[in-house]
């Protein structure tokens, strides 16, 4: 992976790991990512922003924001994971390089809580409209408990795995058959 | 309903001059919109309400509000196989002439908030249809941070369709159920609405937090 | 009574003692020279009074007679001419000395008198070597004075000067020397005296072109102008009026020898003078100095003196004024011609030097924002009247002596000697008008036709910055004023000889001028000067009434009884607005004047009357320096055409035409459309409803009348096979469909609210001429009865409008919406005109809808019909956008939220046309009886025309019953409404924001307006029709005059050498023309 | 005096009554139609009658001004009195209306009176679904308006008459007579502008539901939406039975009833014209639509008119 070998020289990224041969993931620090990103773009080619998440490793205390980068002229994926902790959680923003991350961001920002210093329209509502409480994907986030504060369970709402309940009830003399 | 209908414990709402906390509104934009509460409109008596209750009951149309996955199932409704028409039944592209609304499905809080809008729009006597599991009880969506559960606490609900989804004829035995329930002058919601107006802003508000529209949206 | 050497003596001996007495105090010699000045002044006067008893003054200067001692004489032309000079001579000194202290010492004083000896003596003497010495000294003394300052060019102007005047002097002098030659006679009486033995065709021609030289003709006048430019503006007076006054008076001199021995030099004189007169003008158009463009307006003008006086056929005018003023100044006609040109041209002219005086810059750019001297009435007075008076608009003297010189061409059939002029004329219109409204021009003028540029904000007008004006104190424009107040008072008197015989009424458009003008200037409230601007109305109405007849009485309402109602609009607002009431009064009376005019003149002059009125009329709007030049110049061309027609008396095969023209311009017809827009627009919202629904009619009028008076003669066709095989009514039924038609296309697509209703009333216009053109008795009813309602709803309509304008402060529709809340009875009323314009019953408009269309059919006219049908569902389109976008829709919260409605006394007027209209509905009998008696003067058969069978109409094709339908109408309205009280349930009053929104809800009433760009899918179906075309053609035309202009301009190269080549060139042209060889 | 003013009174009653319920039934009826067309069964014929009723027994409403509340009414008046200035049975009392007070040109100016009422009401309410509606529905208007009057003009050329009633007596004996086969390129270029003016596909595009739902009437409801649905009856029969005077030869027979026959049957077919050619074809956009009537239905009315000059 030569793109690796040459940005390696510069900057802090490891772990490289090839998913498909058209597809490599690696990761890299938290200050160096977004100069990483940009010479993905203005000197590898990979000028596409596929997408751009988070993943929260609650257990390892840190969120795993994931950018995806596309090479047309390679049809080649290239993953760029970059670690940091959960507390107070920020992140540069790379809107400069793709505008269409602005969008990204605001949504990491609304589900996550990821801050984005810079990026236009951070705060506005995206996909929820006046939430006050934490993040909702954060895993710590209980949705269970805050759907029954919040709306109204029905009473004597029962919960089935549907597998056995229909076993049960629907087609009890052919549960051997499945 | 009533299960929770003097349940006031929970968030305030209104403060010591019983106007909502949570009025939305800037003052600015309070004179571009006609904030008068809804009222109670007596129905006729004998003969002549029910005459026109047939008339309502045979000429039903709809307002579909298609965001959860229950409006798939209007189309086919409205084709040849099924031909709602038949029963005076019509799809209506403005709230305004509708007289039926139907919720396809899961609501949000985000899209509570139009159903709250297009519902007031209507004018009265209007009949809401519930569609689905997820108006019911919350369906699937019943533990998520953002999907309401039961319907009837925001607007209130003439005829539930249970299933995930009802299928067409599903739907059309509720229209049916509901014609019924007209007919028999059962279709007062419009009214109940008016009633406890206060019970349905209080539920309404507790979960819109963003209330950028007057308390009643006519 | 002094002999006129004692005028020479007096100069010489103030040219020699001022430098000595300067000595004894600057003050002394200031005075005194005024006093010699106005001695001078006096004494040519008192000549004048003289000759009137005993003929002509002749003064031998030695004593004995002639040849033996050099003659002076003094009759009535020269005496007259004297006083200009005299007069120019002492304002121009006042002038010099007052105003522009630093100027003139003793030195110059000293050469100013040097060079009054000099032009008197040029005027006077009798001996050809004597003139040559005068025309030394005025050379050398002009010389002095114009390097008198330190500006490095004019030096060099001056050194040009010297060049031409020495050529010149080199030329008459050899012709001098042949003369005496061939005659040993120096007395020029008394070589005209000897009959012709000898060929004096060399020394005549080399005479000539000597003093034509100094007369600057083309080709070689490229110095004149350097001189001009480079002059300080005193001088540039001096040179223009003096100079050039007593140069002519010279060549009149020589003109009966020249008739007597040299008809090719005569010739070749007139074809130089024309030339003159026409490329110095054409020239004058690419000028931005303002004094060069004065200069070429000088060359210009002496040209067509110099034009008249040769034409052989000038003079030959019948016209009363004339006569009278001929037969008590005992002058010939031809002769009192040139006397009022070069009166008007001296004054006028020399006006407009001092006046630029007091500009900041002389240069006035297309853009420039020096240009602001709005609202400096005491510059722009004096201009406008200079302007006026240069471009031989009445009432000033050039007006007459146009008049009478085309009349005279006309007579002749010398329809050359009329293009020449005519077209030479429209030029100068141009450049001096151009520059006139670009001194007062708003900064950038706006008003694009297709594209409406929009301003950007709406700031209530300031108070008009005093910039780049240095008039103060007042009494600086002394010279100025007073020039123009002598040459406005010869005009009016000459005005009043030529109407005195029973058409003393046509001046009573110039009396309201003076008379309101002179409220204006005591500042009585403008509420009082309105009362009496309708009391002044009212009784003018009372005067003429009596000389009206059917058709001009439908007319008179109209013209007077329409404006009488709309003057109450003007109420609206308290500010002064001074110049507004003379002028629309002026507009007013001279529109009633053309109802009762008794000759040719008369209606020609209360034409232009109204023309200028209307004029300033236009000019007095914010953005509307380009609206108003537009105007002005389709205008003027329109009324030359029509000047044609009436010199030739209908007599030639295209006359008809032409003046048909002249009128279609005046309407704005397709083709000639592109001023009425801006005109309309532009003007200040009170204005345009007056422009718009009163003195649109006035060339529909005309129409009407020189059809009824010239009858079949007026299209005659005669004498040209090709003309007469078209129907030329044909053509104007086209014409006036297709207006129609493109009137309303363009109203469909303009985002300013005063342009769609510019258009739509040429719209209107065009039905009427079509209505027109039917030629039959049912075709006119239309044509009457469109053009009355039309004053009825064009009126609301821009009376209305004017109101929303002035609460909103906008003309743009989509900014407004929603205003039906807050200004309800404006609603009513544009809601009644639309309905009465889109022709909707059971409203008025709809009898003029099926009159029209019946008569059509009446005519035959199907596809006239077919369009006029589609025109008319396009009028509907704009109609609703209009009334849509201001009173529908969403108010605009954050600009309108304290809109209150129109002032009370602009719904007066609107309540007033509310109520004709609703009775005129009502009872169309009303309206279409009147209008039948009106057409029965040249239709009398009724035969297939409108007849009655109790209250419904009946033409050969269809009936129409407006009462019926009225009362159906309600019927089927009032029904309804009951119905719908009764069933509806609650109904609840809601705001504009509550509204379905896709289960949205709206945030602005800006984006929420559905009302720019309202018609955009018509645009794209349809928008190929209303390309710019003809305003691409006259853009065009104006380019490649501009273009000409340039090239004529472009042998002009600024260098001496080339203007000696061209003086040579010159000479040689000269002898080719007149007819010698080498 | 008095008993002819009630005599015309209760012939206008009656002729309404007959145009009210004739033109609901067969709005209803060619619902059916189109449904068949589908596949469907369709609504029942009288469908019309109960949404009507329904309409106008909401219990509330919300105006937006005096202009909304007037928009319905302006229509409404602007369909009655279409209806009532042609006569509908040739040589009948009852049916001739007002026909007295005007010629077809009345008529044809009397239908913009309902459609810029209804224009001014839609647009009060301040949704720009509504002018966005009416600029299209205007636009298309001028654009059929001129086959419309080319035809117009070649038939009243034709018969030297714009009289509604003269142009119905030219046309008796026979239906060789009718101006369908006398000046059929008049009858054709009228026929296509009956397309536009019917509203119904390809020409729908005033209320268009896929973009601009439903244009003009987007906030009328309640009394409102029923006066209009009354309205759209009525100004349908009346244009037809105007279409069917202009180009089929009217309805004449000494029976009233069966002129009255003869009326539903004409006027049947031309509505049905109307709807087979809707359920045939897609939807113009508006300048389609435009360059369609300024194209060939031009050309025939052109045609038609030129035919009459020569």
């Amino acid at each position: 992976m030569t793109e690796f070998n040459e940005l390696s020289r510069q900057f802090q990224i490891s772990d490289l790991k090839e998913q498909r041969a058209d597809l490599h993931f690696f990761h890299a620090s938290k200050e160096h990512a977004v100069a990483v990103l940009t010479s993905l773009k203005e000197k590898y080619g990979y000028t596409h922003l596929v997408f751009f998440t988070v993943v929260d490793h609650l257990e390892k205390n840190e969120f795993h924001l994931t950018y995806m980068l596309h090479n047309y002229e390679k049809h080649h994926d290239m993953g760029v994971v970059v670690k940091i902790a959960r507390e107070n959680v920020q992140m540069e923003s790379i809107h400069h390089l793709w505008p269409a991350a602005a969008t990204y961001q605001q949504e990491i920002r609304e589900m996550y809580g990821v801050e984005f210093p810079g990026s236009p329209g951070l705060y506005e509502n995206f996909a929820l409209e006046g939430w006050e409480d934490i993040p909702p994907m954060r895993r710590d986030f209980d949705t269970k408990e805050y759907s029954d504060k919040t709306y109204y369970p029905r009473p004597g709402r029962e919960s089935h795995d549907p597998r056995e309940y229909m076993k049960e009830n629907l087609y009890p003399g052919e549960a051997e058959t499945w | 309903m009533s299960d929770n209908m003097n349940d006031m414990d929970q968030i305030q709402l209104f403060n010591d001059q019983g106007r909502l906390l949570n009025a939305g509104l800037p003052d600015e934009e309070k004179a571009l919109f006609c904030d008068a509460a809804p009222q109670v409109d007596a129905p006729y008596r004998g003969i002549w309400e029910k005459f026109l209750n047939w008339a309502r009951s045979e000429s039903l149309w709809i307002l579909g509000f298609g965001t959860g996955c229950g409006a798939i199932e209007l189309r086919p409704l409205m084709t040849s196989r099924y031909d709602m028409y038949q029963y005076g039944v019509q799809p209506r592209p403005t709230p305004r002439q509708a007289g039926l609304f139907i919720i396809g499905g899961y609501a949000s809080v985000k899209t509570m908030k139009r159903i709250v809008r297009s519902y007031e729009q209507m004018q009265g006597p209007k009949f809401v249809l519930g569609l689905g599991s997820c108006t019911v009880n919350g369906g699937m969506y019943w533990d998520s941070y953002n999907t309401i559960n039961r319907l009837d606490h925001y607007i209130p609900v003439d005829v539930y369709i249970a299933g995930c989804m009802p299928r067409p004829e599903a739907l059309l035995a509720g229209i049916n159920e509901l014609k019924k329930l007209i007919k028999e002058g059962k279709g007062e919601n419009a009214n109940k609405y008016a009633e406890n107006f206060e019970w349905y802003k209080r539920n309404q508000k507790k979960i819109i937090k963003d209330w950028n529209m007057p308390d009643y949206n006519w | 009574m002094v002999t006129p050497i004692v005028i020479i003596a007096a100069a010489l001996a103030m040219a020699f003692l001022l430098p000595v007495l300067e000595k004894a105090g600057k003050g002394l010699i200031k005075t005194l020279s005024l006093l010699v000045l106005a001695g001078f002044f006096a004494a040519s006067l008192s000549w004048v009074a003289q000759i009137l008893q005993t003929g002509a003054i002749i003064s031998q200067t030695a004593g004995f007679k002639a040849p033996v001692s050099i003659n002076l004489s003094v009759s009535m032309m020269e005496a007259t001419g004297l006083a200009v000079i005299y007069l120019v001579a002492l304002l121009s000194g006042a002038f010099q000395i007052f105003v522009k202290k630093a100027v003139w010492q003793g030195k110059e004083l000293s050469l100013y008198f040097a060079l009054i000896l000099g032009l008197s003596g040029l005027v006077m003497t009798r001996d050809l070597f004597n003139l040559f010495v005068f025309m030394e000294i005025t050379s050398i003394s002009l010389y002095g004075l114009l390097v008198s300052g330190r500006d490095e060019r004019r030096f060099e102007g001056g050194f040009k000067y010297m060049i031409a005047g020495g050529l010149s002097s080199a030329f008459y002098l050899i012709g001098v020397a042949f003369l005496y030659r061939e005659t040993g006679q120096l007395n020029l009486d008394i070589i005209v005296a000897q009959s012709g033995q000898a060929n004096l065709y060399l020394p005549l021609l080399l005479l000539t072109i000597g003093i034509l030289i100094e007369l600057k003709p083309f080709p070689a006048n490229g110095w004149a102008l350097d001189v001009y430019e480079s002059a300080d503006p005193g001088t540039g007076a001096v040179i223009s009026a003096m100079n050039t006054t007593a140069l002519i008076l010279v060549f009149m001199k020589l003109m009966p020898l020249l008739q007597a021995f040299g008809s090719g030099i005569v010739y070749a004189a007139l074809i130089i003078a024309g030339l003159t007169f026409f490329l110095a003008n054409l020239a004058g158009i690419r000028q931005t100095s303002g004094r060069r463009m004065l200069g070429y307006s000088s060359l210009a003008q002496t040209g067509l003196i110099l034009f008249v006086l040769l034409s052989p056929s000038a003079g030959l005018s019948e016209e009363r004024g004339l006569s009278i003023i001929a037969s008590m100044l005992r002058l010939d006609t031809i002769e009192v011609i040139a006397l009022a040109l070069l009166i008007n041209h001296a004054l006028a002219k020399s006006a407009l030097f001092w006046l630029t005086e007091f500009l900041k810059k002389d240069a006035l750019h297309k853009s420039s924002e020096e240009g602001d001297y709005r609202g400096n009435r005491g510059w722009l007075i004096p201009a406008g009247m200079a302007v006026l008076a240069l471009t031989a608009l009445p009432p000033f003297p050039g007006f007459w002596a146009k008049w009478a010189v085309i009349t005279s061409f006309g007579a002749a059939g010398n329809i050359g000697g009329i293009a020449v002029i005519l077209i030479g004329s429209l030029l100068e219109v141009y450049y001096l008008f151009r520059w006139f409204i670009r001194t007062q021009a708003h900064g950038e003028d706006g008003g694009d036709v297709i594209a409406p540029q929009v301003p950007e904000d709406f700031a209530p007008e300031a108070a008009p910055a005093p910039a780049g004006l240095t008039i103060k104190p007042a009494w600086q424009i002394f010279a100025p004023a007073l020039s123009i107040i002598i040459l406005t008072s010869l005009g009016l008197a000459w005005a009043f000889l030529s109407l005195s015989g029973g058409q003393e009424l046509l001046l009573l458009p110039l009396a309201a001028l003076a008379l309101y003008a002179l409220f204006d200037l005591i500042a009585l409230p403008f509420a009082v000067k309105n009362i009496l601007a309708m009391a002044g109305l009212g009784g003018y109405a009372y005067l003429i009434y009596g000389e009206l007849n059917n058709m001009t009485l439908i007319f008179g309402a109209v013209f007077i009884a329409g404006s009488l109602v709309q003057l109450f609009l003007l109420f609206n607002k308290r500010d002064k607005r001074s110049g507004l009431l003379p002028f629309l009064v002026m507009m007013i009376l001279s529109l009633g004047n053309l109802l009762v005019f008794k000759s040719s003149l008369g209606f020609f002059f209360s034409w232009e009357m109204m023309t200028v009125s209307s004029f300033f009329l236009v000019i007095r709007g914010r953005q509307a320096s380009r609206a108003s030049l537009r105007y002005i110049m389709f205008s003027l061309a329109g009324a030359f055409m029509i000047m044609y027609a009436l010199a030739d008396g209908f007599r030639g095969p295209l006359t008809g035409l032409v003046f048909a023209i002249g009128l279609l311009i005046k309407m704005g017809a397709i083709g000639f459309h592109i001023w009425l827009p801006g005109a309309y627009a532009e003007a200040e919202d009170e204005v345009s409803t007056f422009l718009s629904s009163v003195l649109s009619k006035a060339g529909l009028f005309i129409l009407f009348i020189t059809a009824g008076i010239y009858g079949q003669t007026f299209f005659p066709g005669a004498g040209n096979a090709f003309l007469a095989s078209i129907d030329i009514n044909a053509i104007l039924g086209w014409i006036g469909v297709i207006t129609a038609l493109a009137g309303a296309m363009m109203a469909l697509f303009q985002e300013d609210i005063k342009y769609t209703l510019a258009y739509s009333s040429m719209g209107q216009i065009g039905y009427m001429i079509l209505a027109f053109s039917i030629q039959s008795h049912l075709g006119w009813v239309t044509a009457l009865y469109l053009a009355v309602t039309h004053l009825l709803f064009k009126g609301l309509l821009f009376m209305a409008i004017a109101g929303v304008i002035m609460r909103t402060g906008t003309r743009l529709m989509y900014q407004m919406g929603g205003l039906i809340k807050k200004m309800p009875i404006s609603f009513i009323s544009v809601l009644l005109a639309i309905i009465a314009l889109s022709g909707v019953p059971p409203l008025t408009g709809f009898g003029g809808k099926w009159l029209l269309y019946s008569s059509l059919m009446e005519k035959g006219w199907y596809l006239h019909a077919g369009l006029a049908m589609f025109s008319s569902g396009v009028a509907f389109l704009y109609l609703f956008r209009l009334i849509h976008t201001i009173f529908l829709g969403q108010p605009k919260t954050g600009m309108f939220e304290n809109i209150k409605e129109a002032p009370i006394w602009g719904l007066i007027p609107q309540a007033i046309f509310m109520m004709v209209i609703m009775g005129f509905s009502m009872f169309p009998s009303l309206l279409i009886k009147p209008l039948q008696a009106a057409v029965e003067m040249v239709y009398p058969a009724a035969a297939e025309g409108v007849a009655w069978q109790g209250s419904t109409v009946l033409s050969s094709l269809g009936y129409w019953n407006g009462s019926a339908v009225m009362y159906v109408t309600m019927g089927v309205f009032l029904i309804p409404l009951a119905w719908l009280m009764i069933v509806n349930g609650r109904i609840q009053k809601v705001k504009q924001f509550n509204i379905v929104f896709a289960a949205e809800r709206p945030y602005k009433p800006e984006t929420t307006h559905y009302a720019y760009n309202f018609f955009s899918h018509y645009q794209k179906a349809l928008g190929f029709l209303v390309e710019v075309r003809a305003e691409r053609f006259w853009t065009m035309i104006r380019k490649s005059t501009d273009a000409l202009g340039g090239l004529v301009r472009r042998i002009y190269s600024g260098n001496a050498q080339t203007y000696a080549f061209h003086i040579i060139i010159f000479v040689i042209l000269f002898h080719l023309l007149a007819g010698g060889t080498f | 005096m008095l008993t002819s003013i009630l005599t015309k009174a209760l012939y206008t009653l009656i002729s309404f009554f007959v145009i009210l319920n004739y033109s609901l039934l067969l709005l209803g009826t060619m619902a059916r139609v189109r449904a068949k067309v589908q596949g469907r069964i369709g609504q029942p014929v009288w469908q019309p009658y109960i949404d009507i009723i329904k309409n106008n027994a909401r219990r509330s409403g919300v105006t937006h001004g005096i202009m909304f509340y007037l928009g319905p009414v302006f229509r409404l008046a602007g369909g009655l009195g279409t209806y009532f200035f042609i006569p509908v049975i040739f040589g009948s009392k009852i049916f001739a209306n007002f026909s007295f007070s005007g010629d077809v040109l009345l008529v044809m100016y009397f239908i913009f009176f309902g459609q810029l009422g209804m224009a001014l009401g839609a647009g009060e309410s301040g949704h720009p679904y509504s002018p966005i509606g009416v600029a299209r529905g205007l636009a298309q208007m001028t654009a059929f308006e001129l086959p419309f009057s080319l035809a117009v003009i070649a038939v009243a050329a034709q018969y030297g008459s714009f009289s509604i009633t003269e142009i119905v007596a030219a046309q008796q004996g026979g239906w060789q007579n009718w101006v369908a086969f006398t000046n059929p390129f008049a009858m054709a270029a009228g026929m296509l502008a009956f397309l536009g003016m019917s509203m119904n596909n390809p020409f729908s595009i005033v209320i268009a539901p896929q973009e601009i739902p439903i244009g003009p009437p987007t906030e009328m409801h309640s009394s409102f939406l029923g006066m209009l649905q009354t309205n759209r009856a009525i100004f349908n029969g009346a244009k037809m039975v105007l279409f069917m005077n202009l180009f089929f030869g009217g309805a004449a027979h000494p029976n009233i009833f069966i002129a009255l026959g003869i009326m539903i049957m004409k006027t049947f077919l031309i509505y049905l014209y109307v709807v087979f050619v809707g359920v045939s074809f897609p939807r113009f956009r508006t300048e389609q639509s435009i360059r369609f009537f300024l194209g060939v239905p031009t050309l025939l009315g052109l045609i038609a008119v030129i035919q009459q000059m020569i």
